[in-house]
């Protein structure tokens, strides 16, 4: 689909681009920042970005709560999380919103912008995104709860729970499938028996669609729809986001082991990030120069951002015994 | 004062709390309606409180625990029930993995302040798993509270300082004492400690400590006792997790005897960390080995009379028991 | 349907009938037993024995498994357990073979007849069920298998992983959802968003399918063609059985608190055996008088079979220390 | 003889099992194919197998506990992983209520002799989630056994017993160790037992209990201590349910002096049961009170680098720790 057919203004999408090439030369960073040991671990989201971006347009952070998963990084940022955030949970720094250095890089969270904290322990955010639903549904406020996992994680029993409860109460909540082919080293057809992650909706009397996550008009106009569709109280739909995994599973990986040469460099060639410059170009919102300016500044600000957050302090020893109980310690 | 009994307490508790703050919601298997739960602990607060703020939960613990803690983190005081302390076992990766480490993993920005009520406890006849005590489970996970009211009076005032607590407090009723005791309460608001255990009956010759349907074999005993000029210390836990060190502490060192009591299983129980407290903080006080009685080592009580009957803790036992260490 | 559309032969059709009796009576039995406290419990399938044995019928217990829920008395006695063991089982005697004493009554087992050992907390046995299946699968063993659970016990997550592995391995099972209308007190509407739980079963891959439980030769068909289905390799099948739970949920409730009197009338006037009897008599398959006479002689078998149970030793009381470990006790 | 690191043995063990019993499978999130587990513990399986015998599950826990307990019962001695002992928590229901209970509860009719694998422990920089010690969960279900190797030779002869074992064996490894500890162990086939303790070390001053990685600390300690002439008695539980309480209190009763180190949060831990045992059993052969060395009493391992330093036991922690109890 075109851009424009997404319905947004050239500055909206040119916004939301910022983000998308702003993540991937994050990540990028962080890269680096685990090869030279500076953090020990990374887990990425090359490859899902557009969509990612795409998704989180369709809700904002004043009414909406966000419980996302490890690969979420241009999502949280949609919603509002810092590359210096990202940055300085990733060099576990006490300044971290995610989690002031306690929690894994990439396990994200942000309060002041109601991103929900998430742990590793997969899929344990849908039942967790149904209780936020429930308390905007009971208070009567106006927002939707977006919740992500992956397409290997639906396999856990609180997937279904989750959307059982969502279907029994019509929750607010648009639950999302980032399909990207792999649980680790695991392929889809060993996951699961269907083709089509999304014909589990109806199951639960739920809304189901499937999107391709390179497509970000498609995919805007998708999430859009669902999250009005939620707020105008018609319940909840199921998303699946079809993305690549252009990395390996995470910096402890190396999916040249177990996926084909063939299969990563077709992949790699029609990375969605090139895909989305190349329409940016013919759809004349961007030109080849102003596209060359953004990346320097993305660059620039990655640059800041890294020293900044290698500025901040680290926790201090003794906050292993804060924050344990109300009253602080045990 | 009203007489009540210490079911007819925790629907006090719960109701009273329920007029205080508006936040606080209900749900769980059967909890709503006209049922208001397999064992009649929410009867009524569906008619009074409407069916948005107490209601049946589709038949899923971790969704029930998930739940819980997602309305928690929105700043509702959620009270959960689950249908038997056996049917927890679901929810444990939700409990463990979420709502015990919210307020730690985001240092405070997150929390979970809710209630997770379990019938749990034997001698109903209900076999395997309608009597298991699961408590000893979660007992291990700092950032959850495991309580336990052993009298009507703390059934009470226990559940209501758990619904005010900012904590996640797991709050374990012993089923069989639900309709087994009764008692005189207050009609004033009152709440009871979480984290305190309670010296119930002072005394100098043993001390014993237990919760649940073994503290009444307790009680009764150590008043036969006293008959016989044996004058015991009897401390209800309260607390099952985290404990109250010094009070155990402290109360094992005035006699020097110490009996730990449970219905579970030897071990792995919650006695074992109250063992390991005293032998770590007051053993040359002791003037005695420190005694568990506990059930077999065996995976669950059965349903047959006598298996039943021959697997639970009885009162000869925990009288024997109790002669036998103040003789020692 | 007519009983004869089920292509069974009248012997066969007359001694399923046979067994629909028997469980009926022997269920009225242990209700009896109840009452006088000679056993402490009862949970019974009044309402549901037509479909469970039409479904038992379309496998055989030499080379299929069945791992049932409490429900099923009649799918287990279909399974070769007979009415002394179940009695056995009620009063906790030591030769009971569901659980020699140790389990609830109604928690059937019964190793001479591929009936696995069935516990309190729902839906467990489905994952079982891909286990036994997938060893079957890999021994290259004839037969299929055979799981039951209630509509409400479906929102459990093992309903779903379960489904979900046995798509992925196209597992030889035949997976029964039996919808009574309530999980206790819980009506359909507040157990999960749908009309239709068969509809599940696109989204693992496998067949759905949803049947009247309370007609024979439909049931009987529906399940035939499942198990053939599933030996021929085709996978599973998930099958909604409609019936009725003309009791309380059991010994320990009183359904008229929250069920509508006319609801629970007209279910009666509906049951299915009576239903049953009917075709019978209508498709000249029994008379009149051979329906009383099978009635009377059941009516004897169990009062010899209760009297024979109750003559069966119990249980010593140092049972509870055996079958812990491989070596015995602790 | 040959050299072999702990998951070298691991892997040996399980290749030379699957070749002697056709039974025996594997499964797991990612333990087939190419990849062989996260880890590389079931590395080149798949290939000399097939995909029939070693295959990945889909990544739901709860099923891949269901599926090996149902293969037990039809008589497969099936291996299933669980690619972090944190991600074991979706299946404790399944662990407890249907594997842990079979056999009991059909009195042998119906069994589970599976073999559930589960690498745990901390120090990895694997934060909250990748770094606990979850058996203390499991720890109190008869019918279960809970074994963790802490060397090479036991990694091997450990998991042979337990996978040749009629009961369903919990079997933990510490991930810790699976490429820092490397040792000579012989060609031949052997096995361990899965309910002894072992008394590693000999000694007379103290003794201490331990397992896993903080074994490895201990063993450090306790050479140091001996240049000093201290002897320590140094005691792996290897077996951490049911305890082998007879080795336990007989080595504890040898010195007087008792130490139980843990990397686990201390209260909850499968030391208060050792503590409990001794406290029972050996009480007035003690000369100073149990102590319990072990990690804080707070939710998980943290990710940043001091948090997690200062969470973990470490060397000098155990050093220290024992010199205190020699001196006391
Ligand atoms: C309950 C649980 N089990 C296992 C893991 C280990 N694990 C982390 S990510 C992952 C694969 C997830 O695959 P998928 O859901 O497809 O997400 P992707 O990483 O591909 O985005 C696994 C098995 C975990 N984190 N949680
Ligand atoms: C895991 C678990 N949670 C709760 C229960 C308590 N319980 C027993 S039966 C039941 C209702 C089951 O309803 P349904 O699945 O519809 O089966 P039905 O009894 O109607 O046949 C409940 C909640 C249980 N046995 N197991
Ligand atoms: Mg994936
Ligand atoms: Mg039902």
């Amino acid at each position: 689909m075109d851009l424009k057919q997404s319905k947004l203004s050239n500055k909206e999408i040119i916004a939301a681009y910022k983000v998308i090439k702003e993540t991937r030369k994050l990540d990028e960073r962080l890269w680096q920042l685990n090869r030279i040991g500076k953090s020990t671990f990374n887990i990425s989201g090359q490859g899902a970005e557009v969509g990612q971006v795409a998704m989180a347009m369709a809700f904002n952070s004043q009414e909406d709560y966000f419980l996302p998963y490890y690969r979420d990084m241009a999502a949280v940022m949609s919603f509002g999380t810092t590359a210096k955030d990202i940055l300085m949970g990733s060099l576990g720094k006490k300044d971290d919103p995610a989690s002031h250095g306690r929690q894994m890089p990439n396990h994200y969270g942000d309060k002041a912008n109601n991103v929900i904290s998430f742990s590793s322990t997969v899929t344990t955010q849908y039942p967790l995104a149904t209780g936020i639903a429930l308390a905007l549904q009971v208070d009567k406020k106006p927002g939707a709860v977006l919740t992500v996992t992956g397409e290997g994680s639906t396999a856990q029993g609180d997937f279904h729970e989750a959307l059982n409860f969502a279907g029994v109460k019509k929750l607010p909540v648009v639950f999302v499938i980032e399909n990207n082919g792999y649980a680790i080293s695991t392929p889809n057809d060993q996951e699961f028996g269907t083709d089509d992650l999304s014909s589990r909706a109806i199951g639960y009397g739920i809304q189901g669609r499937k999107v391709d996550g390179r497509d970000f008009a498609e995919t805007y106009l998708a999430f859009k729809e669902a999250a009005e569709f939620a707020k105008a109280g018609g319940g909840s739909t199921l998303i699946v986001m079809d993305v690549d995994r252009l990395t390996a599973h995470s910096s402890d990986d190396d999916q040249r082991v177990y996926r084909d040469k063939a299969e990563i460099e077709e992949m790699k060639e029609n990375d969605c990030i090139l895909m989305m410059e190349e329409q940016l170009l013919d759809e004349n919102i961007l030109t080849i120069e102003e596209l060359q300016e953004i990346t320097t500044s993305i660059d620039q600000e990655i640059e800041q951002a890294t020293l900044d957050a290698e500025a901040m302090p680290d926790p201090e020893a003794s906050e292993i015994m804060t924050h344990i109980y109300e009253t602080g310690g045990h | 004062m009203a007489e009540k009994t210490y079911l007819e307490a925790i629907n006090l508790a719960i109701k009273e709390e329920m007029r205080r703050d508006d936040g606080v919601m209900v749900f769980g298997e059967d909890v709503g309606g006209e049922k208001g739960g397999v064992f009649g602990v929410t009867k009524e607060l569906a008619a009074e409180f409407g069916d948005e703020r107490v209601f049946n939960s589709p038949l899923g613990e971790s969704e029930i625990a998930g739940l819980a803690t997602g309305l928690g983190i929105m700043g509702h005081h959620a009270i959960a029930e689950f249908q038997f302390a056996d049917y927890i076992l679901p929810a444990v990766n939700q409990i463990l993995s979420e709502t015990a480490k919210m307020r730690y993993r985001t240092a405070g920005d997150y929390t979970a302040p809710i209630v997770m009520r379990a019938p749990y406890g034997g001698g109903v006849r209900g076999g395997f798993y309608h009597s298991q005590s699961t408590e000893k489970i979660f007992a291990g996970q700092p950032g959850l509270r495991i309580v336990t009211p052993s009298s009507v009076y703390d059934a009470k005032g226990l559940l209501k300082a758990a619904i005010r607590s900012e904590d996640p407090v797991l709050f374990y009723e012993h089923k069989k004492l639900y309709r087994a005791i009764k008692d005189d309460i207050p009609d004033e608001d009152y709440t009871v400690a979480l984290d305190k255990a309670k010296i119930v009956k002072e005394g100098t010759d043993i001390t014993v400590f237990s919760y649940g349907m073994m503290l009444q074999f307790v009680l009764k005993a150590s008043e036969k006792l006293e008959n016989q000029g044996i004058s015991v210390e009897v401390v209800d836990l309260v607390s099952l997790y985290p404990l109250d060190q010094e009070t155990i502490v402290q109360a094992a060192r005035k006699t020097g005897k110490v009996l730990l009591v449970t219905e579970d299983t030897k071990e792995g129980s919650i006695m074992n960390n109250v063992s390991s407290v005293i032998a770590e903080n007051a053993l040359f006080d002791l003037d005695a080995p420190i005694k568990i009685l506990a059930g077999p080592e065996s995976p669950s009580m059965p349903y047959a009379k006598n298996l039943e009957d021959a697997f639970l803790v009885n009162q000869d036992d925990v009288l024997d028991a109790m002669v036998e260490l103040a003789e020692f």
